[in-house]
């Protein structure tokens, strides 16, 4: 009982602040992945820790690997008082890191074999798309790899992600396998759901990678969820939830940005800003210049804007953000400005969109950007190249798993409806 | 034995149940310090506290969301939809999210939630206030769906339901909530998707949910009067769905009528008939007949919803022509 | 033809502006009400008018009565270049005015009788309920009248108002008769929608009350598309839109008013705080302090929170909103700081509300503390006794009129489902 | 006479309506600049400027509500909702406002508007953009329901939804948009509530909607070849439903099968078939058979989603049921 009823029940004496927190187990299958090791946030529960500085949000040790559970299990582990409606602490206070930050370089190297996987990955599925292996729509991340590198960097493995049908990258960014990834978009037996969720709805609970979600807006809200349930149970995990510009203008991010900031959740909203919908630029339909930050007093939150093509950049402020929301210091909401390089979906040649527009971003391009900036500051180019033919292996042998796996048993049309294993409605 | 509202019986279930387990949180507008627009929460936040009784924002997505997340990773929320008209503002949280996260996952994702919500009609709230739209849920895989009649009930389907693995949609009928009925004490746990034959009879089979058990049972009261004598089934659980039963009786009976208070088209009495009408054709001695509300929103003013909502003598009247 | 092929075509001459546009139909049985004759704001269409001062915004006279067309009617009239996406002005610039404004006697006594008549009506409507005669719910506005007087006298008579389930007093304020209103409340034939739709839906078309809306938020986006169709008619209407403060963290809201933004529509959203929801305070469960003025910056708008209480301010704020709404400026949101003096409901006592806050709300009463500002400003008391006599008679006529009337035809229960009048749905 | 694809078809009704009558505005996400996500409103932008065609931001609330708010006002708006799935983020402004309006008034609102959406599976877009949700907008008095299976019948069925009074909800499969048919020149405006006997049988009624109805009609091709001689109706409008065809071919056929893209429970083919097994059950030689995607959400992979959606072997094979 991870909730015992003298704590919560009405006799329970109330106040009671800053409860040590057990150790939360690490859900099965998850070890550390190489290039982890950036500062751990204090996991320390502050209930009522507003307006906190950042700089005194103090740095707790130990549970370096408080991964908390994956869907369904039961935790162990005391919980803290969760504040009150209309007791929650926004995170006011909070402010960027200035400049880039200074990532040990194992850190930095970790964020360019990401960023270089993401992009490698990508550029095999569009060509898999072309020779008409990949089947179903998919939506590429191309241009926006250093977002997905530079948070999933920063997040320890217990610590929730929630992202949209534009969600390879991150899927990438926890750690899930390039074949199980590939072989879903091809529809393929060794897809992460065998073929049954599809590009749009990649998930691996295993990771903590908790879905990509393609109805515009919903995953804000269900993110939430996790992030409630990870500070009833006291885990210190935080969640982060991905999501375009176009999101913003929906009722679903109003409802979630509200509740999360009430409730002090501990969730960091990461907005893409990438400039256009489907084939609407987003400044066109949007009352406000910066669709998220010109957003975020709404919810008592700082508006924050970052260059969401500069991977440094993008891990300084991640980290400094999972440390204060990891505080109890309440959400955050990052606008990250980036540009796909391509359309929005896997046809979409993207032409709609001006020649200047497209070149100035692809002059900006984050990962030739990182490589020059790691050249410069004294990474062996020799190193990079040795890693991108890693990455390109990695790849081929990905892709030849997928080839090799069938296709679904279509006996798993009718699974999995109910936990029964089955679809079964009636008796 | 003791006699209990239907609506305390509300209470008294989600009691039983966050006693229970832990994990079990509710959430909704309202639910806490007022105790429920209809009462039906009271002295759960006194109990439980504010870490498991949780007044929201005006906000239904942003609570199903979270109670799907929060179901994802570990507690098992009850999430409260005021009045079951409102799931049209959260509807794609309910039908797109949490009804398909388990099969789109390949089955990585379990969702043990439940939602409440206040369903129907009687109480002259207008028409964006009275719909029963239990049907809504039962037309979307992946959803469980349960309507109890008696404050027994309440509490035992209750319990399953959120003891279910599954997300389950829990109707608790508005018109029902002042009525009485015995629960016996101790823990009541239920199982999901067994009828219950209310009143035996050999002529026709009458199938109902909810409000309209007690209407049905009347009108075989009153069908009793001119020596027809029906069988009442309440269906209690729409998924899953007590074919066996319903077949059985009909196959006694060879005559079907279904009760809804659901407008004309599409509702869950439609399923039942062409259940039968694909699976017990044979056996039919007699036109199917279901009634329902008209194909019509439901009007504020006390003698048209009275008007609209099927009445004894209309049940009386269907059974009829179903014996024609 | 109001959009002639030629204007809107590809091949028409853009940026067309300020077209002269032709004075709209007046909606049939639409005179006047006394007490209307306010500022008659400009209508000339600004489709580019952003960051206009409310000084500069010119009034042209003759189409005081500039009705537009009640549901379904099909209107003449050019149309002006509605903005494309993203072209829209919001409306920066515009700022409440200072003090409490001076308007005229005649405004002042309208404004007077308009609060007299809401209150006496609906505290007959409670004694009513007591009775038994009010069978469904109903939701007063008792205390929250000034807002409802202070708009509806700024109003046109041709300008829309789109009201929720608390919505007897913006009936009143639009010229609908009390009998029908009283009728609809108590079920009878002689009702508005004669029991159709009951308390929480009054809609009269033929007064432009467009309808009272009892799912929080939807009203917004649908006032938004009266102005959408106003401004593209180019009929110089305004929309204006009430609704509570709970509103303001749902979906539609935040939908509703960037949508205005974006196209710039002719709505002036009035949230009327009372501070509570059903029965939780707005405060426990909204990330800001001030649930709709805190948001309009997301919107491109200006925060504005006025006195609610203050008939004088309430018709000076809504008078100079009006009129820059009307002038092509784009929507505005106020937030009008009110209480409600019962419950929530029919038969919710209130009680869970705090004794203070209660009885410093009451002394703050809009309805005694204009009287005595109007006594202290000259105006004879015993008019003031003669007016509520007059109501006191009005609202007594009216219940025997609606106790005279006896229930709805039953076959009301299938008519005017569809448009054939009949619910038939087969052939 | 001109072949034309269902998509371009679509845009040639929306032009035809346009160009007829000046009150008639489109608006929703990428209809304008865009042409449509499926290229189904391609030059309409250019054609009626950007006051009459109108793209906005993701907020379908905020599209149906405008259209609403603009229909009572005195245009005839005809909004998309890009994928009929996404009718979950706004069904309240369907279900609850526009469907219920009219009645809620007594009459006094006129909603003259369409709402266009994109339907169904069949295209690997997995389960949150697959959905066939025709039967969603059946259930909701208020609401008319059309969907067409031809080009030809595109542009008539969406010229009468334009043209009627009352609030239509226009399903184009999106299956349908690359397949090909002949129209003929000239305005074409059709009836609402007439279904089309596509094909001629003695010896079972097959009732089929958009995509099913090509299906359907392959089905009894292939019926043909063992003997059975099948009857095809394409419905084209579920609200107004035309009864009367249904219950002439059953009453010649003594069998009715019904295809339809929906999940298994509360359908619109439990609905046509309660219908007839409460008027016609005498007519009826055999049970009544539905053919169905699985009680489950729509899988992405192709394998999957073929082994789901109704077939033209599962439409065989359930008339052979309904025949056995
Ligand atoms: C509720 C809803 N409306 C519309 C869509 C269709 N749609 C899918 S992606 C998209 C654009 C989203 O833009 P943005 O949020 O900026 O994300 P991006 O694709 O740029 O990553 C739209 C309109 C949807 N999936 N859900
Ligand atoms: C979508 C929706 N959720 C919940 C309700 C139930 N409800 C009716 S009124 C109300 C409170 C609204 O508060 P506010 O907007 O402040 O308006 P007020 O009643 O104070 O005028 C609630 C929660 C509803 N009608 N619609
Ligand atoms: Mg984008
Ligand atoms: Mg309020």
């Amino acid at each position: 009982m991870f909730l015992s009823r003298s704590r919560s029940g009405a006799e329970a004496p109330r106040g009671e602040k800053g409860v040590s927190r057990q150790a939360a187990e690490a859900p099965p299958g998850q070890g550390p992945r190489p290039g982890t090791e950036g500062p751990t946030g204090g996991a320390d529960e502050r209930a009522e820790g507003r307006e906190m500085s950042a700089g005194a949000t103090s740095s707790v040790g130990p549970e370096r690997d408080s991964g908390g559970p994956p869907g369904g299990t039961q935790l162990q582990g005391a919980a803290p008082d969760v504040p009150a409606a209309g007791q929650g602490a926004a995170g006011r206070g909070w402010s960027p890191p200035a400049g880039t930050g200074t990532a040990p370089a194992q850190v930095r190297i970790s964020l360019y074999r990401q960023m270089a996987t993401m992009r490698a990955f990508e550029k095999r599925a569009y060509d898999l798309f072309l020779e008409g292996l990949v089947k179903g729509t998919s939506h590429l991340g191309l241009g926006q790899e250093a977002i997905a590198a530079g948070f999933g960097e920063a997040m320890r493995p217990g610590d929730y992600t929630f992202a949209t049908y534009r969600g390879h990258n991150h899927c990438l960014a926890r750690g899930v396998p390039m074949a199980r990834i590939m072989g879903e978009l091809m529809g393929r037996s060794n897809g992460l759901m065998a073929g049954k969720g599809g590009s749009m709805h990649l998930t691996s609970v295993e990771h903590n990678m908790m879905g990509s979600y393609a109805i515009v807006g919903a995953h804000l809200t269900i993110a939430n969820g996790a992030a409630w349930s990870a500070k009833l149970r006291g885990s210190g995990q935080v969640t982060v939830c991905f999501f375009g510009d176009g999101t913003t203008n929906i009722g679903a991010f109003h409802e979630a940005l509200n509740f999360a900031s009430v409730y002090s959740l501990p969730v960091v909203f990461v907005c893409e800003n990438n400039l256009w919908m489907e084939y609407t630029p987003i400044q066109s339909v949007t009352a406000v210049a910066r669709p998220a930050a010109d957003r975020a007093g709404a919810y008592g939150l700082p508006p924050v804007v970052i260059d969401g093509n500069d991977a440094d950049a993008v891990y300084a402020v991640a980290s400094s953000a999972l440390e204060w929301v990891r505080s109890g210091a309440g959400p955050l909401l990052i606008e990250a400005l980036t540009y796909r390089h391509g359309g929005h979906s896997r046809a979409d040649p993207g032409k709609y969109r001006p020649e200047d527009e497209l070149s100035s971003w692809l002059a900006r391009d984050p990962l030739p950007r990182f490589r020059a900036r790691l050249v410069e500051s004294g990474t062996d180019p020799a190193m990079l190249d040795a890693i991108d033919l890693d990455i390109d292996a990695a790849v081929a042998r990905a892709v030849e798993e997928c080839r090799a796996s069938g296709p679904p048993d279509t006996n798993l049309v009718t699974a999995d409806v109910f936990a029964d294993g089955g679809a079964t409605w009636r008796r | 034995m003791a006699e209990m509202t239907y609506r305390d019986a509300v209470a008294a279930a989600i009691a039983q149940e966050m006693a229970h387990d832990p994990s079990v949180v509710l959430i909704g507008e309202d639910v806490g310090a007022a105790g429920g627009v209809f009462k039906a929460t009271v002295g759960l936040l006194e109990k439980f506290g504010p870490n498991r009784v949780v007044d929201t924002p005006i906000s239904e997505q942003a609570i199903l969301g979270a109670a799907m997340g929060a179901a994802m990773t570990g507690l098992r929320p009850v999430a409260e939809v005021m009045f079951s008209d409102f799931f049209a503002v959260c509807w794609d949280i309910v039908a797109n999210e949490i009804a398909k996260a388990r099969y789109m996952t390949n089955g990585q994702v379990s969702l043990p939630l439940v939602i409440r919500t206040a369903n129907g009609g009687g109480v002259r709230f207008g028409a964006q206030h009275s719909q029963s739209v239990e049907s809504w849920a039962m037309s979307i895989p992946g959803l469980k769906v349960v309507a109890p009649s008696t404050p027994r009930d309440v509490i035992g389907l209750f319990a399953a339901a959120v003891r279910d693995p599954d997300p389950v949609i829990f109707f608790e009928q508005k018109s029902l909530y002042p009525t009485k009925g015995e629960v016996e004490e101790g823990e009541l746990v239920d199982e999901l998707g067994r009828a219950s034959t209310r009143r035996q009879g050999t002529d026709v089979t009458v199938v109902a949910l909810a409000a309209m058990v007690p209407r049905a049972l009347d009108a075989a009261e009153a069908l009793a009067q001119e020596g027809v004598s029906a069988e009442v089934i309440d269906l209690r659980s729409l998924v899953p769905l007590d074919v066996t039963t319903i077949a059985g009786s009909v196959a006694r009976t060879g005559h079907l009528v279904t009760v809804e208070e659901n407008p004309r088209l599409c509702g869950w009495g439609a399923e039942v008939a062409s259940i039968v009408a694909e699976e017990c054709l044979f056996d039919l001695d007699g036109p199917i007949v279901r009634v329902t509300t008209p194909h019509a929103p439901l009007p504020a003013a006390d003698a048209l919803e009275d008007a609209a909502m099927p009445s004894v003598a209309r049940i009386v009247e269907g059974v009829r022509r179903s014996l024609a």
